[in-house]
């Protein structure tokens, strides 16, 4: 059981990292003037959300497995299959979360309007250093929900995680999976305790992690 | 609305007999006026369903467990009948060398195996079984276990394992790839109970349905998609 | 030709000082298309003068870079900036690589950053070092009791000030100011505006100026562009331009003239300063500084009076000799006279043409001007 | 097939209308000055998506179901169990894409900040009028995001509705359960159809929507 | 009690337009405490004045319910807005519910809405149909060709001019007015304040008006404040805070008087307007109003000399015979000398210290007063 508990922090955190590092280059892409095209990727994002989380996993298992030619790339590159490992299932999460993570951004990234941006530039700020010291500090809103809404998603998520990691204690089985099957097997005792155990500790991670932001904000008031 | 004419009947159905349920239910269709509604679903969320007031008439499950504890706690008036029994099969879509049986898994051409999640899958159950009684862990290949036996099958299907235990029935139809069946010794048989549920007592169609299951007719049907069926 | 010149400028960086800045841009706007093709000094501040929505921030914003014109040419201190729509390969200098002084005519703070984050956010970005302190800035303009305040919790003019010292401390080699001190109190920009004037000899930038206010484009500005539904209708050294009875500049109710003024005494019992200047001496409240000083004064046209004698039970303090050079109609009630005063400096002066016909002024006639309504303004 | 397709949009645009209903006040709550309590309420609108669907599916089905005092309320009200009907599915749906409205639709309340709101009441708009004629208004994208994210995630989520609703064919049988069963039961090909048709469809309808609100957008700066 | 108050109001709409507006409010800032408690008229127009951040804004967010003091109590037109930290019981209109025109001093158009519809809104939010119409206010803030637009494609005086009439059009019972002219061009401001001068008369509404430029409050002002650090340092009736040597206005440097007159005769051929006033004749270039049009005339202390004759040869137009009342120390150098004119009224002269030793003026003293800059500037 710890060892699902320690699995599934280190994909929840994981997951939310990689999709922050991704996330937030393309939600600024996408925030920056639209059209057509970029509408269609932004489109495009939502995707994954169309699809059953299973069903997604079960084209995934496919897309990354031995028969496709991504799938041989991946395993020429890592050496092995990423299917059935825990390096699959992040790749799985950080798929299916992505417009968790994309979504509240390119809003936030959208509101703060052209006029910062003007302001940094004329203050011989490259629109990189523009970026770090302006637009992410505006958007701490936007990031604090997109992270939020991806770590908790990644802890419940378990349809495309069964498919493409195979339940292999230790490596791919983590809580949502062991809740779910304490449910199929009818053992409710243990699951309610894992329902209760998770509500509980994401409810006391956001509220501290939200807390901490409000303090922040109010420090740098000061 | 969820009342329908006493002539139609819902019949819930473990998830890996879905397909010869809808072949039955046809069968019944042609040679009757009553309707047959197939609902499937795991026999773990059946048996939460059937708890919780859901609208069935009839469970084909896909172990006896579960049928007998609906049965202990008053959900039917008569108990289970064994309508099928699984097939076990060792399955994989390359290796040719599982047609000559168990002794593949101790190969190296072996990486992974899957089975279905032994806690929830009877299948899954049976494979352990069959693990436990013939080879030694650590195994040498790494374990891989799907939710059900579909997703179990989806595995090897994929290319993602080299081998799975699944049931005869997924394979019955298909003649892709190289099975071998496991000797019934090796693991307690797969037994899946049809249970007549309370609100099926008033059913006309359940009951005649609930009749046609132990026809020979249905028998070979049961057959013809992999099961055992006495 | 033109690349030819600013290598020549950056080989020799004493020229570099003198090469005009040459300001041209086409862009179409709402109603008009704004099409300024201008040169105005390398140094010394130019005031951009014109009616509400008739261009200027535009103007500075293609300046600045943040506005893409379709025809434009721009070279600031013999740099290209920019050149579009000509023949020649374009270039387009982006705005960060520009080294602008940008003060928006709508406070633009940092919500984020505290004032002194905001003030030093260009200053530490600045290429060089700028020669200007965070504590000599933040001093002058009022606002070191706010350092530690966060934007959301300053009054409008307080916001103003920080956003001309943020400018200020970037190290800019062109200041552009829109309207930098419209939402300021009279002390504060009169403590304000003799800074500005100082600086841009020290920093020896040009600065372009946009404001409504006369008293600021007296007091400030060395050079004026006129504009008008996105054109320049004059343009020129302010003195001239003042002088000029056809510009625009002598038709508005508050004209008048910039003369040059050496301190030459200062009478301690009455607090009053003597200046020489050329054809007589001016006196003006205060000590405005030790003898020798060079300061410009401007005389307001329409509160100097013109005549034949001079009064000596009067008041007025400031009479000096003038004879007439020209008289102009200024509107249907009052002509503007231009008066040579001394043998180079000339001023005007607006009187009612019935006073004109009344004293049967002619161009030649040798009068006294009267004058009240001294201001000190400059240097 | 009809059946489900049909059943999916109904399920899917009812579940977006409701949660427009519902998530604009709370969110519009949440986004007003903050407090422990709010941060609290907040936190707990992220709580759905901790829990695997399907154990979700599992807890609603008991709160709704005829043990649970909760289910024989409604049960009293509706003259029959919600469950293993499209009521239910619906509820489910709702409480479910919770988060998905509300996050979304709080950030860019936020971001509206109060001066629009405190020029409306110089002008004597009403906070209810000023809500409707200036904070709506100016939310559009919010709005936008929110209502994709919750329809997507109503077509693609197949956990709570397969648990409360029972797969029943014309009640509670939407695509989603359709294709799950079929890729199940080994049916890819059908699988396939549905997948590509249902990813076809959302893409079309989400990039129709953004085209259409940018272009009202540029209308109305005419 | 002020319950009874209002209560007699509502039945006497008449008494209601004399009840002076009774505002005072208690609340901290960042640095000092915003406490005033000031009664103004219920007509006219109030200026509020003093450096930046000393509290203007904070008082009009205060009267319009924005901002939440501790202490306060507000009764604008005889009903009672606002109670708070007494001991009665408290009272709080809500800002919705409060007749208030606010022209904010940043621009705060709604985005969304074009030109118009931010016009509007105001307009068809207002109980009672506005006396004013969408034409007539657009055409005379010159903003008719810009109806159809967004706001971010506006000028900072267009929006500025737009922000005014969106106030105006709805139809408030008083109008606050923060810095409402500072992006606007001198053509434009003349033509927006004799608007706004009618307008209070027509609306007849109070009007409270902060602004910084002096022009405006001379032009403006029937009743002024000066704030400092949250306090009320001086406040009365325009006309003789002016007039007081003891108060701040007659320290700028820009102090004047103000002076009744009425249109007496028109000269066409010289398009001079000759006004009499209490104590003689003004005479004033353009053509003002028919005969018998009363008007407010602004003079300039420092552009008034004073002589012991009446020169002759001069093109000074306007010299009139005055007497000294008080002679006070303006600064270091500088003089107010407060001046009776005709029967019953008074103007200020700012001379020389020197210049008053040398005409050894004393109180009682008859002179003649010598007048340039003569503007007019109301009714
Ligand atoms: N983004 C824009 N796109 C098109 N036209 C614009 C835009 N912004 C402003 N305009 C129009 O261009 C003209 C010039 O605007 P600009 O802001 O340069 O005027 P301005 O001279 O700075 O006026 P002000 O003194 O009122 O600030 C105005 O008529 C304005 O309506
Ligand atoms: N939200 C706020 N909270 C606390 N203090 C504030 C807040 N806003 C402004 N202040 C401070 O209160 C004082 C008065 O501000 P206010 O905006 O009323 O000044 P003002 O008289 O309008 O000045 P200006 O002419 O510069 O607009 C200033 O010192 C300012 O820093
Ligand atoms: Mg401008
Ligand atoms: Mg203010």
């Amino acid at each position: 059981m710890l060892d699902a508990i320690l699995l599934t922090l280190k994909l929840a955190t994981l997951t939310t990292l990689i999709l922050l590092i991704l996330g937030i280059p393309l939600a600024w892409w996408l925030a920056q003037s639209r059209g057509l095209f970029k509408d269609m990727i932004a489109t495009l994002v939502s995707m994954p959300l169309v699809l059953p989380p299973t069903v997604l996993g079960f084209y995934l298992l496919i897309a990354l497995g031995p028969d496709s030619p991504l799938g041989q790339l991946l395993t020429s590159i890592f050496g092995a299959p990423l299917t059935f490992t825990f390096s699959g299932l992040v790749i799985g999460s950080v798929i299916f979360s992505l417009p968790f993570m994309v979504q509240p951004l390119r809003n936030t990234f959208e509101s703060i309007g052209s006029r910062p941006l003007e302001v940094a530039a004329t203050l011989r700020a490259s629109p990189l250093d523009t970026f770090f010291s302006v637009v992410l500090p505006l958007s701490r809103q936007g990031l604090l929900t997109g992270s939020i809404m991806t770590f908790v998603h990644t802890l419940g998520e378990f349809g495309v995680v069964l498919m493409i990691g195979g339940n292999i204690s230790g490596e791919t089985k983590v809580l949502s999976i062991a809740m779910y099957d304490y449910v199929e097997s009818l053992e409710w005792g243990k699951a309610h305790l894992i329902a209760g155990g998770m509500l509980c500790f994401s409810f006391i991670v956001i509220l501290s992690v939200t807390l901490m932001e409000r303090n922040s904000r109010k420090g740098s008031r000061l | 609305s969820q009342y329908l004419p006493a002539d139609t009947a819902r019949i819930a159905v473990s998830s890996n007999f879905t397909i010869a349920a809808q072949k039955l239910a046809l069968l019944f269709e042609q040679t009757s006026t009553h309707t047959i509604q197939v609902s499937s679903g795991s026999t773990g969320k059946l048996y939460i369903q059937i708890r919780q007031g859901a609208p069935f008439d009839l469970l084909l499950a896909a172990d006896m467990e579960r049928p007998q504890r609906l049965f202990d706690e008053g959900y039917a008036n008569t108990a289970a009948f064994i309508y099928a029994t699984g097939k076990l099969v060792l399955w994989s879509r390359d290796l040719a060398e599982v047609s000559s049986g168990l002794d593949v898994l101790k190969s190296k051409a072996i990486r992974r195996l899957a089975i279905a999640n032994p806690k929830t899958a009877p299948y899954g159950k049976a494979a352990q079984q069959v693990l436990d009684n013939s080879i030694s862990s650590p195994y040498p290949w790494t374990l891989v276990k799907g939710d059900n036996i579909a997703q179990t099958y989806q595995f090897a299907a994929s290319g993602n394992a080299d081998a799975a235990f699944v049931a005869r029935a997924q394979i019955a139809l298909d003649q892709r790839g190289y099975a071998w069946d496991v000797p019934q010794s090796l693991y307690l048989p797969i037994h899946q109970g049809a249970l007549l549920l309370k609100r099926g007592d008033n059913n006309p169609a359940a009951h005649a349905f609930y009749r046609f299951l132990q026809t020979d007719k249905a028998k070979s049907v049961i057959q013809h998609y992999g099961y055992i069926s006495q | 030709m033109n690349q030819n010149q600013s290598l020549n400028q950056s080989l020799n960086p004493n020229l570099k000082q003198s090469t005009p800045l040459h300001i041209s841009f086409r862009t179409p706007l709402e109603h008009f298309t704004l099409d300024i093709d201008i040169s105005i000094p390398s140094s010394g501040i130019t005031v951009l003068f014109g009616p509400s929505g008739c261009g200027k921030t535009t103007l500075l914003r293609c300046i600045a870079g943040l506005h893409n014109a379709e025809h434009a040419q721009l070279s600031i201190n013999g740099d290209l900036w920019e050149r579009q729509g000509c023949e020649q390969q374009g270039v387009h200098l982006p705005a960060h690589q520009r080294a602008v002084g940008y003060v928006f005519q709508e406070p633009s703070l940092f919500p984020h950053l505290s004032v002194k984050n905001n003030l030093l956010f260009g200053h530490r970005r600045a290429k060089q070092q700028s020669p200007l302190s965070l504590e000599e800035v933040s001093q002058l303009l009022g606002i070191s009791h706010l350092l530690q305040r966060m934007p959301d919790k300053l009054s409008g003019g307080e916001k103003q000030r920080i956003s001309i010292g943020r400018a200020l401390l970037s190290n800019p080699g062109i200041l552009l100011m829109d309207e930098p001190l419209s939402a300021l109190d009279y002390a504060t920009k009169a403590e304000i505006i003799p800074y500005l004037e100082q600086l841009h000899e020290r920093l020896s930038i040009p600065i372009i100026y946009v404001t409504h206010a006369l008293a600021e484009v007296e007091s400030l500005a060395d050079h004026i562009v006129l504009l008008d539904q996105g054109r320049v209708t004059a343009q020129g050294p302010i003195k001239e331009m003042m002088l000029d009875l056809s510009a625009p500049l002598a038709h508005f109710s508050n004209a008048g003239s910039l003369l040059d003024a050496v301190v030459s005494h200062y009478d301690a019992a009455y607090d009053l300063t003597e200046f020489s200047v050329d054809g007589g001496t001016v006196t003006v409240p205060g000590n405005i500084g030790v003898v020798g000083t060079a300061k410009r004064i401007h005389l307001s046209a329409s509160h100097i009076s013109l005549t034949r004698q001079a009064a000596l039970d009067s008041t007025i303090i400031n009479i000096l000799p003038v004879t007439i050079l020209e008289i102009s109609q200024a509107d249907t009630a009052q002509c503007n006279v231009r008066l040579q005063l001394g043998k180079h400096s000339q001023i005007l002066a607006r009187i009612t043409r019935r006073s004109k016909d009344k004293l049967a002024l002619k161009t030649g006639d040798k009068l006294y001007a009267q004058i009240k309504g001294v201001s000190l303004v400059k240097r």
